[in-house]
């Protein structure tokens, strides 16, 4: 149910603190590289836990995941791209870029559903794990191939150069490797070993989630300062493309994956989520005529905190009516 | 001591990699980097972040046939990326003579 | 008892090899980013557990304590001030500087005090966490003060506007917000969010601990370099104030607030530490006329050392002999 | 390419917000930041630490006029909280040119 | 035995992920002040269980180990000299370089071969951890002496100053100090304080190990673009070398100093393995003429991999066929 | 403002304390460390790596005399490890003035 005890969950409150900190000018920082040490933590651990439920079940199982994983990550960016074009009006290569941002996943948010899903005692299947790992790339591909129809023409030797290394960086993105690795390693290294390196990644891990959520916050809270740049229509954009994103995600979970409450609440999280880590240098690179300051400000600055404030527990709701 | 061009360069960090390439290809033998920096201009503010969208110093001795090479090069990544490539004279100590 | 079993606190005894390894000029070096994310994880410990130990309590009990908290906060450093221009006769800014130090509290001593009284087995009230939050700032403010009024006529409109950022900075500073957000969160946080975030800080506390004080150490051992700097009537101000504010201390706890051995032990610790992370960039930007290598060298190079290895289980000796 | 001042500041870390507010009121809008730097000067060593006071390395570049603006605020900060600040000539490459 | 499953121990797969992420040019990077963090906590943590063991032994009964730790300190240095000046006929420098990376020893591939232990449930002896302690710094001396004889008359002032401060760092590197601290603090800590700071170096060990050679998977790796520079025969000696310590390392550990399989097999270990972090520096301070492109890229591109991947199990083998 | 010298210096981190203590005999008061950098030079590339094995840039502003004592000690630290030692002018922005 959407209720205020949904928001006491220490993980959104400390997002809140971080936000809040930030807020009142606090000079509270977080050294850059620990929030990169956390959050390589925390793709470890989902990684391995995900691996090691994946390893119990029967492989063919997931291929209609890896479908649905394949088919949001090619179709939320058209989505949004065609949004951003024709509603909101905003030039191609900033609507190419913030679209490729709004196809992929941010990990962050998803692990924030897991803290929610724990809180209230649901379980989830496992498969929406590997789906995190496979949307973080197609979207990055869609906005390159986007990026490139807007440009037509321009497109010389350098240009087919740099294209061809961003379709290899968004397949060997960082993020992607330590998913799919230590997912690998979850379901395949022997039990013994992995006894002795799990509680590592149990005991702390909510812990963790919470410093990251931390200075995440800070970060979100930075962003309010261009929020003239944004403009209020694309404002609104950051809120409703996750509900178009949420609502297809329940869909998608429900009908097409037949997930109970938990694992379509995933799937909603991670179609309705905009990535704010891994995309960002890659759209930098692949379009650099896009403002950072516009697909930055949406999706660290407007979607993270709506996702993780509201849209868990409303994603929630609407799973829990949708399995009445 | 031996005259030389000294060229100082901020991009981003992502731009790293290609700037590099380019110096290699130009012949560029040395070069030293200050990574983690930050700062202001035309395209906003940046700073070190988890996002990795914060600059890089590139600082380059060398003489001023390569200078004009490494100058040309960097004009288009300027163009497209955004940037500063200042220029100045410089004195190298040369530690056999 | 004050005996050498008490050294034997492994906390102390990292600091004491930080100490050593510095001295005889070890080439170990901690990274500073680790130390910065050492101290974030001990203020989110220490406030979590705080507040879920105050949201136990009827919060009107905390009433004595807070005042006893304010009260220190601004009585201690006039004290300091007074003894270092009447007595030690430094100079006015550099006395106000200073004073604002031992006004304040450094928290790697009370939780460094916390370890000692888990060692020798003695509970403690909670509230002092709230006294450890309190006493951050109120001292910042007297330096001020009393720096304004040394200077007194070139208070010109450029000092008011730095004058009122300084109050800003003071009660928005980074460890204050860390402390009063994460006993926030503690105390309103929904139970099973928290004890899933809790083992991070149960198993972890001590040993983090341990390595913080191993670089503090370190800091504290560089310190000494400057000892011939400082003057040896300052070096004894440095031993003294500390013992005068655990005095004080020890009254406010046993007879003030009715606390038991170990409660009175914290509120004496926070009387007689020195702030030696918060508190110098503050002084440093009120007061530039001040030297670093005076308050830094005293708070961190001797008195820190001090309480850690001589005061705690003095003061601690003087509480069981006030609850004889 | 057009010849520009070259501005280098050296100042502590908590003064960083200061100065840059100083730059917002000339109108500077370039500048490069190089945090956690370490130092010698007149007021004793500094290096990065826990207690944040480590220096900060500011480039600017820009045209004479502004330079003036820049150097005749900073004497005032310089005084209070000490710190370094050297200006030299540089070229800029300008990428549309 | 040298079975695959030897291989799927997670530290060993998380070795492999790092390297093979590298070799496909992804963008995963760790900052490098995590990596010092971390090895940090694993020379604490491997220090705190050294002492806490040695602690229950009678002193007397160690002397053979460090009797021991010492010969094959002073002793391989001058076997990999050898083979380098007389067999690979490479300049003495370089040759004097190399062999003190050899004849010193590699804390991270010493708790890879503990992780392996664990994984087969074989118990092994403590006195290993004081011989890894022991055994950092002789080769570091041989190495300089070695250097001054090929440099001989160049020998001025100056260069005696720098051999002795040379000789000072050998023995109060970090790695050194960390580990024969903590080993002091494991020893004489009282129980109770220990109690409370082992879960934090129990429950994370394994996995902070696992992070660890994550990275050093890249970091060897990375190295791989410098095997052209090192040349055939100097990559025949990556891999000879080590098998020659281990064959002195086990005829050690077994014969000489009685240990079981454990043991044994962790004698050999740190026989066969090459400094890749506290002589790099040493080195290129003591031999400037030496190129870091062999040194590193024999000991962490070579012998490193070639011991995580191939020797341990092999010289576990060797090991249980001695113990037979 | 007064005109001064402006050396930078790149050596490798593991030189700094040696370095330093030259500066100090000398009697150089004044210079600003960045460390944590990287860069490739005769020597190979480097970079920031639990080796430590990274370089750190060294940046002196000094009258010309002290500049030449500077000079002639860095030969040879320079020869002997590597490195890059580069002289300019600057004004010095002297704030009592
Ligand atoms: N005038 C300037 N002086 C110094 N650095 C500059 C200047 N303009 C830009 N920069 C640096 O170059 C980066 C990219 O500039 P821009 O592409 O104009 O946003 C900025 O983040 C600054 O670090
Ligand atoms: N002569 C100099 N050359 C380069 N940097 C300097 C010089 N003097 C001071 N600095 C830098 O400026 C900072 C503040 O100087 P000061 O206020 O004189 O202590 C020092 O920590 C150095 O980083
Ligand atoms: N031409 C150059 N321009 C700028 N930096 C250089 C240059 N040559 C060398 N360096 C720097 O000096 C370091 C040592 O150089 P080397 O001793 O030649 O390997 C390199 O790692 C670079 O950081
Ligand atoms: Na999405
Ligand atoms: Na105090
Ligand atoms: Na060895």
């Amino acid at each position: 149910m959407f209720s205020l005890s949904n928001m006491l969950i220490p993980a959104i409150l400390f997002f809140a603190l971080g936000f809040l900190a930030q807020l009142i000018r606090s000079d509270l920082k977080f050294p850059p590289d620990l929030t990169k040490a956390l959050s390589i933590y925390l793709l470890v651990g989902i990684g391995l836990h995900g691996g090691m439920e994946l390893a119990k079940i029967d492989p063919a199982s997931a291929i209609g995941a890896v479908v649905a994983a394949l088919g949001l990550g090619f179709g939320l960016p058209i989505i949004a791209y065609l949004l951003l074009a024709m509603v909101v009006r905003i030039d191609r290569l900033n609507a190419a870029a913030i679209a490729a941002h709004y196809g992929s996943v941010s990990a962050g948010t998803f692990v924030t559903a897991i803290a929610f899903l724990d809180s209230v005692k649901v379980a989830h299947e496992s498969y929406p794990v590997i789906m995190l790992a496979i949307m973080e790339s197609p979207a990055i591909i869609i906005g390159l191939v986007l990026a490139n129809m807007a440009r037509k023409g321009t497109g010389n030797g350098n240009e087919k150069r740099i294209s061809r290394e961003l379709v290899h960086d968004a397949f060997t993105n960082g993020s992607v490797v330590l998913l799919l690795g230590s997912m690998l390693i979850g379901a395949i290294a022997q039990p013994t070993g992995l006894s002795k390196i799990l509680p590592f990644y149990d005991t702390m891990f909510m812990g963790v989630l919470c410093l990251f959520l931390l200075d995440m916050g800070m970060e979100a809270s930075r962003r309010i300062g261009d929020f003239r740049k944004v403009g209020p229509l694309l404002l609104v954009f950051g809120i409703v493309m996750p509900l178009i994103g949420a609502a297809i995600g329940l869909a998608t979970g429900h009908w097409l994956l037949g997930f109970g409450v938990g694992g379509t609440l995933l799937v909603a999280v991670l179609a309705a989520s905009a990535s704010y880590i891994a995309v960002p240098p890659a759209m930098r690179l692949a379009i650099p005529e896009a403002s950072p300051a516009l697909f930055l400000t949406l999706s660290l600055g407007v979607t993270f905190p709506f996702n993780v404030i509201v849209g868990i527990p409303l994603y929630f709701s609407a799973a829990q009516w949708l399995a009445r | 001591m031996k005259p030389v061009k000294r060229i100082e360069i901020v991009i981003e960090e992502i731009e790293l990699e290609n700037v590099i390439r380019e110096l290699d290809f130009i012949g560029v033998v040395g070069y030293t980097i200050v990574p983690r920096a930050g700062g202001r201009g035309e395209r906003g503010v940046r700073y070190e972040s988890v996002q990795g969208l914060g600059n890089v110093l590139l600082t380059i001795a060398c003489d001023e046939a390569q200078a004009n090479r490494v100058i040309e090069a960097m004009r288009p990544i300027l163009r497209r990326y955004g940037g500063v490539c200042l220029v100045s004279d410089a004195m190298w100590v040369i530690h056999d003579s």
